[in-house]
């Protein structure tokens, strides 16, 4: 298996921490995640919206670049892994669209062929690929007692991973007890984060935001672990808004799951993009963890 | 044609029979099995007069054309007929030949050459004649003619056709014996046969009623196949049967009487001896009992598992018998020949 | 010999004659198809005139092959072969061929269908030719019967047999007979309570003379057929001397380990190593469960075999194998419960207070672990608002596409428990309310009066996520009430399931041994939805409740008396016909390959060591064929639908198609002779 | 007579149990549908034998139709899937000789679905119309230019004969 | 699945959203459960629950249903859809009322399709989105209010280096925009 890697928009500049730590995180492990050279846009969910062909043929593009030497296409952002997986599915089963998608790459000299690549979350390949073992085996900084709320949101699962529970996703919890954190088991760790309605109806996306926020400070969270750039930035960025809005006090960090496998790897945390976030996580980390390090020292 | 037995000559007094072997679309194997038949030869020489054979005796077309109808006593008969010259062969011995036998595979099924009915004659030519192949090197693109002007009047050529015909496709035939080509102790025991003058009913296969498994050494415990493979893909071991190892074996549908050479050195048998007894199409027959134990019961995956582990299903199931066998070319141009 | 054949083409008033032109056709047939003696078309081929007919001529034209042209084979094929016998010709030389709800009912077009109707006659003609004289096959039933599953289905066909005097084998794999119905507290709609009406079944069956029960036993294998079955039966160790043991309890009450119920109690409740399921078990032995006893886990303890007043604690006791030889199964396994932990969103397993229906039956049953009052899992508070949601795991796609026809009606009956026990508000959660058997609407009726609240929607999930502080500490029910169009969340204390029945596990496995099959679901298939619904596509192999697909327990008991009832005409016949369309090997052929070996379902086929050749069982083979179309060396031949049969049916099907293709090769016969 | 639409000639191979009965409710329901196939009954979609297939092939048939109960309700429990395996392997086998898939189909029907059977019939007859006839037994056929090679022949022996007469 | 036979009864409005829909023909099996409407995150804030919109194209209620906010509420969390018990593709259908809203010109209520235009407005000139520029100048012309509420956490996020200001652009963004223009091409053809 050969991984090529659609970083997607959002690791280019908002969620350049993302970025950062998966390469970071990937070098450690030691496994090869080539950048599909000249990748365009996913859509997100907007080009759907407007013109289906158009959408699944801006999307195919992206599968008919991936070059003979790769068989994996990884997207580690949640919507990129879904429009994705969604258009290679839509692809191969409806030869319709398909015959006209066809023309459409023809026009730019592209092909796409069915079944040959396999759309996969970064998830799903650490989980799955690299494994309990390979990782266990690199942990240098135990995430003892630091406790950590998963997030997943929705893409990643719904509808169509296929690798974990659509409505209650085990997968990061199990890889973070992997790394000694104390996993929190809280309910809503696949609902919905508000995604663009952040942009359209506000109100409506705060009240989304907050019950997120506010199970996770009910199970006493230190920080939410996300996969998905879109979620980060609604929790992350919108937090004080929230705070305002709403009358509350949440202070959670909200940070990639491949930072804090960084750290459980060892790797510093300045190559992991610490820092940018605007909750300031840091200070947590460092404070359970060496809280932890020296109790266990005692 | 023939109703009557040949005359049967034993050497002891009695008059000598006349035989012909004669070969069409084939590889000349069956003479040299006939060969084989070693000491034996000798009898068979006693018994009869070899008027005809083209690969070891000299003799002239002339001469048969000039014989009586029904003079021959006996013509093997090997190769299938693909050019005119062939059938017109074929149809002259039938004519002079009290007993004619389809001698070999090619004869009584098509054998390999039949497998050219994969594609008509002008695919099958500008595969030959234009540079595609390694092979070849036409840069004019000559091609066959059949009729040449050249001075001295017209050149005939024989045309070659569309598609080979067995022997039986082509004139009425008396018996069969199968076999690419036919084992040499079976050619023995045919002759004897034929020489006691107790014959078997007309258009019998001169063999066995059963199949190549019956010889085959091999242990069977259960047959369920969840991927067929390719020969070089597994070393078998030398004590189940090959199908159970996943080896696509033809002994299951193949008439006995090689003695399972094939299985018995760790190579699956590719079914050169034909369909058995009363069997009406060798591929049909071979391809359903194979299907009938694919272990699976998702159609996508049975798919599946036939198109990794047989990518030509014609090659596989009807490498000896296509020409003699029910199928036949679709409407549209076949495919070029999947490679093995 | 030539074949004579009469061809007898039916108008069937004008339901035939409307679209072919049948006298055409009997004409034609008479002219132009080889071997036809007789060719006639007639009014009514069925009727006694018809029959009549064909008689006639057998005898006067010395026919040998008989084809009629008429309806369906599923109709009248029985009544053409006898009228075939009666005229002293073997039935199986006759062949009915279908031009009437395969041609004139379904085709417009007359000259058309007339088409087809020829070629389909012509098709039997070719095939008649070929049939083969075959003679039906008698064996004799034997009275005795076998019973698998000790539910209350299972029981009513015990008894009903028993009482007429056969004998039954009961089969139950656990250690009591009973069933789900020994669950229950109650029983809707009449509200009985359920131990009270099937313990006295449970104890007659236990001690009636005509029945054999065994317990804690399951079935390992079938062989043979209708009419005289052997079948092997597992007796699982018990460890406990049957015959030996009073049933007195102190083994019981003495037993050091105590193990959480699974079974009986649905994991409401404890039991002991040693244990009978519940105090009116049938029969009064208890079994020890190997993997919780100490003694099998550490050698000590071996309490229960010292305080045992007749020695019969047996430790080294072994699995017993018992032949016994029936002429009928009844199959009435019964269901087991949807896993609800397949729907994580309804929080069952992971949020304490959300019950299945089962442990809620556990829980307000009188004999239960809280002997009957509705508390939470902590044991004593008393709930104050309860949500019952329906179609769990039924009615979805996901899980079961089916109704599981009984959980509206329970989730009435836990309402009313619930209301007549305690103070709590429940509400119903629901797409449609299923009440449509006698008194059941009348028991929604009652149960709206009582004031139980209705919700029409599914719900979409259980969470302890509190929005607002009044869901703190609850449970909430989210759901859209679709009677009003919004979202509505609604804080419980007390959530439950009303999960599917689903097959047993292993139905499928179970119903290959007796040769049965299953729906896609894994509900065994009946012979009729509507016309058999006990029978089974096997002869002697009956089914009968919740096995056949959901049901209530009076449509159980229905089935288990009319299986019951079914299988007593068997055995006052005495004899059953087999039809003689079997398999057969021709041995001396047979390679010994092996392939047909995995294609007979019903181990028809055996493989003889000696001369490593198959063999067909005839008794055994249902006659499918499908051993026939595999058999690589062509050595199976199926009585009735033989290859030459079929290839000769094929080509007077197809006989207009070569025509010309034919014109063309009679030009080839004019190639020029060779020189001379 | 002139411009014939073509009619295929369809052997449908029924299984007793659900398809054929399907075929009878059709009828029974009064269902119509195109009247191109003709019926052959058989126990089981399991005794279909490819031969049959190819047989009816052979003989002029321009496509062929099996059809049996839905998976995992077969009246013999499973002998449908072996149909299913032998379909798929027979339509490979005869894809690679250039007959096209849709001259050969495999339909599930249960003994309730005449109208599902019907409108398989339908759309069946349809698509092998589309597609010509198979004409299998034409394809096989010399062209009339073998005739005149084999007089040729025979002409230039007796030439060759009297030359050296 | 409706046999095609029978599909002819459905309202108009069914057939098309059938057409437009992968895997569409299921929507004629809606058991009005209610499960998405009571699932959805934003069920609260809908017009119409997606049960009661399905029910509304059952009995042709095209221009109700194209000018609700119930598609422009989906925020694509496919939680109906993996909870509708018949395996209906519930977000797919929004999208489709989406399109077909935008294409009738009735999706005047929202500020969704502004946003999305925007979006792919971006995306057909650069080949990548660009944040800062989208969100400029989708807030500019459609919020300018919000645009002063957003800019405390604008400017943070800019701080942190997390806006880019200017967009990147594929190498390759002629083929794209030839791929983008057959496409589009294409689907004006049905
Ligand atoms: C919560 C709930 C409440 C209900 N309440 C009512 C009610 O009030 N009124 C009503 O009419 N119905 C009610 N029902 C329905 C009722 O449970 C069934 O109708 C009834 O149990 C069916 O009986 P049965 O004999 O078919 O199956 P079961 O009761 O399931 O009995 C089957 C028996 O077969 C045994 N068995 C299974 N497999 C094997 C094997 N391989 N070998 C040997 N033995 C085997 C089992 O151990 C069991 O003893 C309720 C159902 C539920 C889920
Ligand atoms: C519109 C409609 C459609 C239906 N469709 C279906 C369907 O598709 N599938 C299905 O399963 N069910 C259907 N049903 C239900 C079905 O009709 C019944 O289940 C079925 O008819 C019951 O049969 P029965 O023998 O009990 O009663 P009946 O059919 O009523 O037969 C009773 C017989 O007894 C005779 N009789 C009455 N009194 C006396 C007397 N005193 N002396 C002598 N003879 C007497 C009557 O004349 C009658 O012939 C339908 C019902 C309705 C109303
Ligand atoms: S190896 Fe071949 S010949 Fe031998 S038993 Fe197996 S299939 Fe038959
Ligand atoms: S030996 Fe086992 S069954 Fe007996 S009392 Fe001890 S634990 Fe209980
Ligand atoms: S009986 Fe009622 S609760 Fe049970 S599946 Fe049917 S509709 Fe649902
Ligand atoms: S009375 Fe008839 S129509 Fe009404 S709910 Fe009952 S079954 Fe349905
Ligand atoms: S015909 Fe069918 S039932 Fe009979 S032996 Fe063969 S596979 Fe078994
Ligand atoms: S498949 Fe045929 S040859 Fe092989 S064992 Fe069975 S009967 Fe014998
Ligand atoms: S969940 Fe599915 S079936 Fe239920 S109302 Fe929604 S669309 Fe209809
Ligand atoms: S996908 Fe859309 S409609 Fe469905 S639940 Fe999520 S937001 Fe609601």
């Amino acid at each position: 298996m050969k991984y090529a890697y659609y970083p997607g928009c959002s690791l280019e500049s908002g969620s350049a921490a993302y970025d950062k730590s998966v390469k970071a995180v990937i070098e450690q492990l030691g496994f090869g995640l080539d950048e599909l050279d000249d990748w365009n846009c996913c859509g997100a969910t907007e080009y759907f919206s407007q013109n289906e062909l158009v959408a699944t043929s801006v999307i195919a593009r992206n599968l008919a670049l991936v070059d003979d030497r790769h068989d994996q296409l990884v997207a580690p952002c949640a919507a990129c892994f879904l429009n994705l997986k969604k258009t290679d599915k839509l692809l191969a089963e409806q030869p319709k669209i398909r015959g006209k998608v066809d023309q459409a790459l023809a026009a730019g000299g592209l092909r796409y062929r069915p079944g040959r690549v396999q759309v996969r979350h970064l998830l799903d390949v650490l989980y799955t690929d690299i494994g309990e073992q390979a990782i266990k085996a690199k942990v240098v900084q135990p995430l003892t007692g630091l406790r950590v709320a998963p997030y997943y949101g929705c893409q990643i699962v719904r509808p169509l991973n296929g690798f974990d529970n659509p409505e209650y996703p085990m997968k990061l919890d199990e890889m973070f007890t992997w790394l000694g954190a104390e996993v929190v088991d809280y309910p809503v760790k696949a609902h919905c984060c508000g995604g663009h309605m952040t942009q359209i109806s506000e109100e409506n996306a705060f009240e989304l935001i907050r019950r997120l926020l506010q199970s996770a400070a009910d199970y006493r969270a230190d920080l939410i672990l996300c996969m998905c750039p879109m979620c980060q930035l609604n929790m992350d960025m919108y937090q004080g808004r929230v705070n305002n809005f709403f009358n509350t006090k949440f202070k959670l960090p909200i940070v990639y799951f491949t930072q804090m496998l960084g750290v459980a790897l060892g790797i510093d945390m300045k190559k992991l993009g610490f820092g940018k976030e605007l909750v300031a996580a840091e200070p947590v980390i460092r404070g359970k963890l060496e809280g932890q390090t020296a109790a266990a020292t005692k | 044609m023939s109703e009557s037995a040949p005359t049967s000559g034993n050497g002891n007094g009695k008059a000598k029979g006349k035989l012909a072997i004669y070969w069409a679309a084939s590889c000349g194997g069956c003479e040299i099995s006939i060969l084989g038949i070693d000491t034996k030869i000798l009898d068979v020489a006693a018994a009869f007069d070899l008027v005809m054979c083209p690969c070891i005796a000299d003799g002239k077309v002339r001469d048969i054309e000039k014989m009586a109808d029904g003079e021959i006593d006996v013509c093997l008969f090997n190769g299938g007929i693909r050019t005119s010259e062939q059938e017109y062969m074929a149809r002259l011995l039938r004519q002079k030949s009290k007993c004619l036998i389809a001698f070999g595979s090619c004869a009584t099924e098509g054998c390999i050459p039949g497998l050219g009915n994969l594609h008509n004659r002008q695919e099958i030519f500008d595969n030959s004649y234009t540079s595609e192949t390694h092979s070849t090197e036409n840069p004019d693109n000559v091609r066959p003619q059949a009729v040449t002007e050249v001075p001295e009047g017209k050149l005939h050529l024989p045309i070659f056709y569309d598609t080979l015909k067995t022997l039986d496709q082509t004139v009425d035939v008396d018996y069969y014996l199968p076999g690419c080509p036919p084992e040499s102790p079976r050619i023995w025991e045919a002759i004897e046969v034929l020489l006691s003058g107790n014959l078997p009913a007309k258009g019998a296969t001169i063999g066995e009623n059963t199949t190549v498994c019956d010889y085959c050494p091999r242990t069977r415990k259960n047959k369920k196949i969840k991927e067929f493979k390719r020969t070089w893909e597994v070393i078998p071991d030398d004590e189940t049967c090959l199908l159970e190892q996943g080896l696509i074996c033809a002994g299951l549908a193949t008439r006995a009487g090689c003695g399972a050479l094939c299985p018995q050195v760790n190579s699956p048998c590719i079914g050169c001896y034909g369909p058995n007894e009363g069997v009406e199409d060798y591929g049909a027959r071979f391809l359903s009992a194979l299907a009938s134990v694919i272990d699976s019961e998702d159609p996508d995956e049975i798919d599946e598992i036939i198109s990794k582990g047989i990518p030509d299903p014609i090659g596989t199931f009807y490498r000896f018998s296509l020409a003699g066998s029910l199928m036949r070319r679709g409407k549209r141009p076949a495919p070029a020949a999947t490679s093995q | 010999m030539a074949e004579k054949i009469g061809v007898y083409v039916c108008h069937c008033g004008s339901n035939i004659a409307g679209k072919v032109d049948v006298e055409e056709i009997a004409q034609w047939a008479g002219e132009n198809l080889d071997d036809v003696a007789v060719s006639r078309d007639y009014k009514f081929m069925c009727s006694s005139l018809g029959q009549q007919m064909i008689e006639d001529d057998i005898k006067k034209e010395k026919l040998t092959r008989v084809v009629v042209g008429a309806c369906s084979p599923h109709l009248h094929e029985k009544t053409f072969r006898r009228a075939c016998s009666n005229a002293g010709m073997n039935p199986y030389l006759m062949d009915l061929t279908n031009i009437r709800e395969h041609c004139s009912w379904v085709h417009k077009d007359r000259s058309l269908a007339t088409e087809k109707a020829r070629a389909l006659i012509s098709a039997a003609v070719q095939r008649v030719k070929h049939q083969e004289p075959l003679e039906p096959m008698y064996v004799d039933v034997n009275p005795a019967t076998l019973v698998i599953g000790g539910g209350i289905a299972g029981l009513q066909a015990t008894l009903e047999l028993a009482d007429a005097g056969y004998h039954v084998y009961l089969v139950e794999r656990l250690p009591s007979i009973g069933g789900h119905m020994a669950q229950f507290d109650k029983t809707f709609p009449t509200l009985d309570c359920s131990a009270c009406i099937l313990t006295p079944k449970m104890s007659e069956a236990g001690q009636h003379e005509n029945v054999t029960l065994l317990t804690y036993a399951e079935l390992e294998e079938v062989s043979g057929s209708v009419g005289s079955f052997k079948v092997k039966i597992r007796q699982k160790s018990r460890c406990v001397d049957y015959d030996a043991c009073t049933g007195c309890g102190i083994c019981v009450e003495k037993c050091p380990r105590k193990v959480l119920d699974t079974e009986f109690e649905a994991g409401m409740g404890n039991r002991k190593a040693i244990y009978m399921p519940f105090p009116q078990a049938v029969p009064r032995v208890p079994v020890i469960d190997q993997d919780s006893c100490i003694w099998f886990e550490r050698q000590k303890c071996r309490a229960c075999e010292k305080l045992c007043p007749t020695d019969a604690i047996k430790f080294d006791q072994e699995d017993e194998l018992i032949d016994i030889e029936v002429g009928n199964i009844i199959i009435a396994t019964g269901w087991k419960p949807f896993d609800s932990k397949k729907i994580p969103q309804y929080g069952y397993g992971r949020l304490a207070n959300v019950y299945t229906s089962m442990e809620f039956e556990r829980l307000c049953n009188a004999a239960g672990p809280t002997n009957g009052k509705i508390v939470m899992r902590d044991g004593k508070t008393v709930p104050k608002s309860i949500a019952i949601v329906h179609c769990v795991g039924s009615r979805d796609d996901r899980h079961n596409p089916y109704c599981s026809g009984i959980c509206c009606m329970a989730a009435l009956k836990f309402g009313h428990l619930v209301l007549e026990k305690t103070d709590a508000e429940v509400y119903s959660f629901y797409i449609d309310m299923r009440t449509n058997q006698k008194n059941y609407e009348e028991f929604y009726q009652r149960l709206l009066g009582e004031g139980m609240r209705f919700v029409r929607g599914k719900v979409s999930e259980v969470t302890d996520a509190a929005r607002m502080p009044t869901e703190q500490g609850k449970l909430i029910v989210q759901c859209e009430d679709t009677l009003i169009g919004r979202q509505q969340r609604y804080p419980v204390d007390m959530v439950i399931l009303m999960g599917a029945l689903e097959p047993q596990e292993d139905a499928r496995e179970l119903g290959l041994k007796c040769g049965i099959s299953c729906s896609m679901e894994g509900w065994y298939t009946e012979r009729h939805p509507k016309l058999d619904p006990v029978a089974t596509m096997t002869d002697g192999v009956f089914v009968a409740g919740t096995c056949q697909g959901p049901k209530d327990i009076p449509a159980s008991v229905a089935q288990g008396a009319a299986a019951a009832a079914r299988v007593a005409g068997m055995i006052t016949k005495g004899k059953v016909m087999i039809e003689p369309i079997v398999a057969s090997i021709n041995e001396q052929a047979c390679s010994g390959c092996k392939i047909c070996n995995n294609m007979c379902p019903y181990n028809a086929i055996e493989f003889i060591e000696e001369t490593e050749t198959s063999r067909v069982i005839t008794a055994l083979c249902k006659g499918c064929g499908t051993c026939v179309a595999a058999c690589p060396a062509g050595v199976i031949t199926g009585a009735h639908f033989n290859n030459k049969q079929i290839f000769a049916e094929i080509e007077g099907a197809l006989w207009d198609a070569l025509q010309p293709a034919a014109e063309s090769s009679s030009q080839a016969e004019t190639v020029p002779a060779s020189a001379s | 007579m002139s411009e014939q639409v073509f009619e295929p000639k369809i052997v449908g191979f029924l299984c007793n149990w659900c398809s054929y009965r399907a075929a009878d409710l059709a009828g029974s329901a009064r269902i119509t549908h195109a009247p191109n196939v003709r019926i052959v009954r058989v126990m089981c979609s399991g005794r279909v034998d490819p031969s049959f297939v190819m047989k009816a092939f052979s003989l002029g048939a321009d496509a062929v139709l099996i059809a049996g109960c839905h998976p995992g309700e077969c009246h013999y429990i499973e002998q449908n899937y072996k149909a299913m395996r032998r379909f798929h392997m027979l339509r490979q086998t005869l894809k690679a000789m250039g007959v096209e898939e849709q001259r050969i189909q495999l339909v599930w029907a249960s003994a309730a679905e005449g109208q599902q059977l019907a409108e398989a019939i339908d759309k069946m007859v349809d698509e092998v119309r589309q597609l010509g006839p198979l004409g299998w037994s034409g394809n096989w056929e010399e062209n009339g230019e073998r005739i005149q090679a084999l007089e040729d022949i025979v002409k230039e022996h007796e030439q060759a004969m009297e030359v050296t007469a | 699945m409706v046999a095609e036979s029978h599909a002819a009864h459905l309202s108009q409005f069914m057939k098309d959203v059938m057409a437009d829909t992968p895997g569409g023909q299921k929507v004629v099996h809606c058991l009005q459960c209610g499960s998405c409407g009571g699932s959805c995150p934003n069920g609260a804030e809908m017009d119409f629950t997606p049960r009661a919109v399905f029910a509304m194209i059952a009995a042709d209620r095209r221009e109700a249903v194209l000018k609700a906010n119930t598609m422009w509420q989906c925020v694509s969390c496919y939680l109906c859809t993996v909870r509708c018990p018949q395996e209906i593709p519930i977000t797919e259908i929004m999208y489709t009322l989406k399109r077909m809203a935008i294409r009738e010109g009735k999706a005047g209520g929202s500020d969704a399709p502004a946003l999305a235009r925007t979006f792919t407005d971006f995306v057909d000139r650069y080949g990548r989105s660009f944040e800062f520029g989208i969100a400029t100048r989708y807030l500019l012309f459609n919020k300018p209010l919000s645009m002063l509420k957003m800019g405390g956490a604008g400017m943070s996020m800019f701080a942190k280096g997390r806006l880019a200001l200017t967009p990147t652009k594929i190498r390759q963004v002629k083929q794209l925009q030839a791929i983008i223009n057959k496409a589009k091409e294409l689907s004006k053809e049905d």
